[in-house]
């Protein structure tokens, strides 16, 4: 017991470090990226190809004064960025990065996650409440629907995962798709999935409900920087605006280990276990896959416009809803028969 | 019918009285370097010197009449702006009408009113885009248009009392 | 900070949007009356920087009138400095050459493309959508060198003189402009594919912020509104001016009034626009750029002037009253974007504030041009 | 319900078009001048502030004639000549251009019928005090003949 309570206590660490440096390096990343994807460099002027760029980043928004406005509930507002950053912390301990690095495979490990994502939706509220502002307040109520409705296909397309694999557990999940590319669950011709065609179909609605829980482009209506000004964090300033720009990227990774772990097999090799350097082996595959599907984030961040409030809702409650439960019972259905 | 005559023919049902249209279109711009303004009445002007082709002075209070003539044969309001002609102690306001078709017609509509007390009815409730016009109007030159629902400032200040485009405004 | 709301019995409160907001493009303010996301009345307040551009025309003379028409359409410049010099030429009579007649066409319609071009990339960027943007300035960057090459500015051109034009074209820029007309036929399909096919867009701009033809003629909007609202009306067309009637080229025309037939005027308009700039090219006459006698002194006789020229965002018309001296005794702008987005305070009602944002976007629409 | 299929079909088709042309411009090179550590050579034409152009000894070809000035529509060159003994013509002793009403729009250069004024190349004009910008001209003209 000693020892798990030792265990969790060392991977929130290992969580806030892998978090912390993975949210200053996504943003030099995006930057970088969206410059590629510009026809322009990106940072490039603090150190080489601009790698200095976050912790420069990270000084200057430590030594800004934090602002707050009059009239605002104080407690409310200081509490939102830290609502913002610690689901998305809480998160990692039952990530499995390999098949013996995570640091509490809890057995319920997926209605966890779901259960913390749900409280990052509270903390766009609570900003958008506490900071009196009719930018914000908008965009709070808009945050609301957005995870209400994208909760239910996220939920539906989990659930089909945890029909196929018969385990919570997110390690158990992995465990089920290990071997090559063939065993994973986006792949639809194995006998574990039930010979469902839907499989990618499915993969693809986990993956939009990924951007639009993390209120990302193109479904950032949130902050709606043309619309909202920058919606539920307007009134934010230095550290209280850098935990909801770490806690954006810490929750891009959550979706994205997400994505992996449920349909791209975790942190199994695409062809079929190799055998050596189990360890970095492992912790590699996982790594590459979920920055790949980051790139992929970035990649649509900075390709399609941002959707309309009732775009969103549309998209969500007239195709992605359906899709899912029909895909749902369609597996059901398909793992009875095979 | 080309839309010129029809225009003339619509508009000068305004001017019954046969002697107020007299004025040659020769005599136009003579009439423009006395002294005296000229008289009210429909001139046909040369397009290619002028850039319009109907030329209408009227009467303040005929002005809605004149407008209702032109919205509903189409035209659109291009722009109202005023003239002050110091001199003559008198502002000019001009309507420039345009239209969307390729019967080409530019018809502008003037009117002038005493410099001392500057009121003309708005013709918002016939061109709704006529508000902003007839507001910078206000703003310039301190021209009043009665019945217009919202007669603040819109370019100048919202508490601007001054109106730069008079001759003899001070900076 | 929030003020006690008065209408309480209709559950609405004021958003103040602009002056400085990221979706007003310069120092515009829209008071918006809301009632949730849907806006239940607005009122534009313009004047942020007016400058009163038409008193400063009472007190210079004619030709030192004409830098000032860089600053009031800061995106096509080219159009308004076209406007002044007609309206100044019908009065004095001056003829222009030929040629100066070619490069003034093949000047405005560049500029035209550039405007168009942030626009665009303006519009996209409104819609949330960031990368169109870069691509569209990386296409104009080579129109304004095309131009700062001719006109030694690259933003306020002051290039246009009564009668003529400040200096000739030079080999590198015909050669340079086919090079663009070639490289530009090549990224308006990459557009089209980026931009105008994406579902995103297309949900979020038809059917959105209607303008019917009864509204355009009752605000008088003009250039690309009217166009997009079926009104077939282009003063290069219906009121031919300069070289425009020997060019082959179409006014893209659509009825459905929405954002999107805006946005698919404006698209093919550039295409319009090459082909113009081909076919001027091609016939470029030789000659001088300005003409042999021209008056010392800039007199127009006594009277009023008119001049209406299309600019990339409408009918930009100038009335000049000339009382015979060297000053215009008074010069009326008239700017196309102050009748465009008069009719964003009625036709936006209803809306939510996305789409009302986005309609705002598809008017196009330049301040300092609308403060003057 | 036959158009939602087809919306699907065709919206992410059309997705998938412009991740496309995204994808595209990736790998490419960024086409921006990294400015401070590079810079654009400036066409011939180009209009910074205006300078005197000085004959083969460095004088002023400037005759004192004033166009510039009445040219000017903001008025920010101010001038002025002396009349050396035993001379015709006057020679220019002030030449002050005030930078920060100027417009660039070349009235002056345009109006001078001696060749004595022309655009220079500079654009580096940015500074955080006012006086940098009211320039001596003539100045300018004995730096450039050093």
């Amino acid at each position: 017991m000693s020892l798990t309570l030792f265990n969790v206590i060392l991977a929130v660490f290992i969580a806030i470090c892998f978090v912390g440096a993975n949210a200053a390096y996504l943003v030099w990343c995006e930057r970088k990226g969206a410059g590629l994807f510009q026809r322009r460099p990106g940072p490039m002027e603090n150190g080489p190809w601009g790698l200095l760029q976050p912790p420069v980043d990270g000084v200057k928004l430590m030594t800004k004064q934090l602002l707050i406005p009059g009239g605002v509930d104080k407690a409310i507002f200081m509490v939102a960025p830290v609502l913002a950053m610690f689901p998305a912390l809480i998160s990692f301990v039952t990530i499995p990065f390999s098949d013996n690095i995570v640091a509490h495979p809890i057995d319920v490990g997926v209605l966890m996650i779901f259960a913390f994502a749900a409280l990052g939706g509270m903390s766009l509220l609570v900003a958008g409440w506490g900071s009196r502002n009719k930018y914000s307040m908008i965009s709070s109520v808009r945050a609301v629907s957005q995870t209400v409705a994208y909760e239910i296909p996220l939920m539906i397309t989990t659930i089909t995962i945890v029909m196929i694999s018969g385990s919570l557990n997110l390690s158990d999940i992995v465990q089920t798709q290990l071997g090559g590319f063939w065993s994973w669950n986006i792949w639809p011709l194995q006998k574990q999935v039930g010979f469902n065609l839907l499989m990618p179909v499915s993969f693809l609605i986990l993956f939009v409900c990924s951007v639009a829980e993390t209120n990302r482009a193109p479904f950032d209506l949130g902050e709606a920087e043309s619309e909202l000004v920058a919606g539920f964090h307007t009134e934010y300033s230095s550290m209280g605006f850098g935990l909801f720009f770490m806690g954006e990227y810490a929750n891009i990774v959550i979706g994205a280990c997400l994505t992996v772990i449920l349909f791209l097999g975790g942190w199994a090799c695409p062809v079929g276990d190799l055998g050596f350097f189990p360890f970095t082996h492992h912790v590699g595959w996982f790594l590459l896959k979920i920055y790949l599907i980051i790139f992929v984030f970035i990649w649509i961040r900075w390709t399609f416009p941002r959707t309309t409030i009732y775009g969103l809702l549309n998209l969500s409650w007239k195709y992605l809803i359906p899709i899912s439960l029909f895909n749902l019972l369609l597996t059901a259905g398909l793992l009875k028969v095979f | 019918m080309k839309i010129q005559e029809k225009t003339k023919e619509a508009l000068a049902a305004l001017f019954p009285d046969p002697p107020a249209s007299e004025p040659e279109p020769d005599d136009a711009e003579e009439g423009e370097k006395k002294p005296e303004p000229r008289g009210n009445g429909i001139i046909e002007q040369d397009y290619h010197t002028r850039g319009f082709h109907l030329d209408a002075q009227i009467e303040p209070d005929q002005l809605i009449e004149a407008v209702r003539i032109l919205f509903d044969l189409g035209y659109y309001l291009e722009a109202i702006t005023g003239v002050d002609w110091i001199k003559d102690e008198q502002l000019e306001v001009v309507y420039d009408f345009s239209r969307y078709d390729f019967d080409l017609c530019r018809t502008v509509i003037r009117t002038r009113v005493d410099r001392s007390a500057p009121h003309l009815p708005t013709i918002t409730p016939i061109y709704t885009g006529a508000s902003w016009h007839e507001r910078e109007t206000h703003d310039f030159f301190g021209i009043v248009f009665d019945g217009h629902p919202y007669l603040v400032p819109l370019l100048l200040p919202e508490d601007a009392d001054f109106h730069p485009l008079l001759k003899d405004f001070e900076a | 900070m929030t003020e006690p709301i008065t209408l309480q019995q209709d559950e609405t409160f004021v958003l103040n949007v602009g002056p400085q907001h990221p979706a007003t493009h310069g120092v515009l303010r829209v008071k918006m009356t809301m009632d949730g996301e849907y806006i239940y009345n607005a009122e534009t307040v313009l004047g942020y920087i007016h400058r009163m551009h038409e008193k400063m025309a009472e007190n210079r003379t004619y030709p030192q009138y004409m830098p000032n028409m860089g600053r009031l359409d800061y995106l096509s410049a080219m159009s308004f400095n076209h406007g002044y010099a007609l309206v100044v030429e019908r009065a004095c009579n001056i003829e222009v050459p030929e040629r100066a007649e070619y490069i003034r066409v093949i000047t405005v319609e560049l500029n035209r493309i550039a405007s168009h071009l942030v626009w665009l990339g303006a519009y996209v960027l409104d819609l949330g959508g960031f990368t169109p943007l870069m691509y569209c300035f990386d296409d104009r960057e080579q129109i304004l060198d095309l131009l700062e090459a001719v006109t030694g500015s690259r933003l306020t051109y002051c290039y246009f003189r009564f009668g003529g034009l400040y200096n000739d074209i030079d080999d590198d820029f015909i050669t340079g402009t086919r090079a663009f007309i070639k490289r530009m036929r090549k990224e308006l399909k990459m557009y089209a594919k980026l931009v105008t096919g994406n579902i995103i867009l297309m949900k979020r701009l038809k059917g959105h912020g209607p303008v019917d033809q009864n509204m355009c003629q009752r605000y008088g909007a003009t250039g690309p509104v009217a166009r997009g609202s079926g009104i077939n009306y282009d003063v290069r067309r219906n009121e031919p001016y300069s070289v425009y009637p020997e060019f082959d080229f179409e006014v893209p025309v659509y009825g459905e009034g929405d954002s999107y037939a805006r946005y698919l005027v404006r698209m093919e308009e550039m295409e319009q626009s090459l082909r113009i700039i081909e076919q001027a090219l091609d016939k470029l006459p030789d000659g001088p750029v300005n003409p042999k006698k021209k008056p010392k002194l800039i007199k127009p006789p006594p009277g009023d002037y008119y001049a209406a020229v299309e600019t990339a965002r409408g009918n930009f018309g100038i009335r000049m009253v000339s009382d015979g001296g060297k000053n215009a005794y008074r010069l009326k702008l008239r700017s196309p974007t102050y009748s465009n987005m008069h009719l964003f305070d009625e036709a936006c009602r209803g809306m939510l504030i996305a789409d009302a944002l986005a309609f705002m976007g598809s008017l196009d629409l330049v301040i300092p041009e609308m403060d003057r | 319900m036959g158009g939602y299929f087809t919306d699907l079909f065709t919206g992410t088709k059309s997705l998938l078009d412009g991740m496309w042309v995204t994808l595209k411009e990736f790998p490419r090179r960024p086409v921006t001048l990294n400015y401070p550590h590079e810079s654009v050579k400036m066409y011939p034409r180009f209009r910074g502030h205006i300078e005197l152009i000085g004959d083969k000894d460095g004088k002023p070809n400037c005759i004192v004639c004033s166009m510039c000035q009445r040219a000017c529509p903001s008025g920010c060159i101010s001038l002025a000549g002396v009349k050396p003994e035993g001379e015709k013509k006057k020679v220019l002793s002030r030449y002050i251009l005030d930078f920060t009403t100027c417009s660039l729009c070349g009235s002056c250069v345009e109006s001078c019928n001696f060749n004595a004024l022309r655009f220079s190349n500079e654009y580096n004009l940015a500074s955080t005090r006012k006086e940098d910008f009211i320039m001596d001209l003539l100045q300018r003209l004995e730096e450039q003949n050093r």
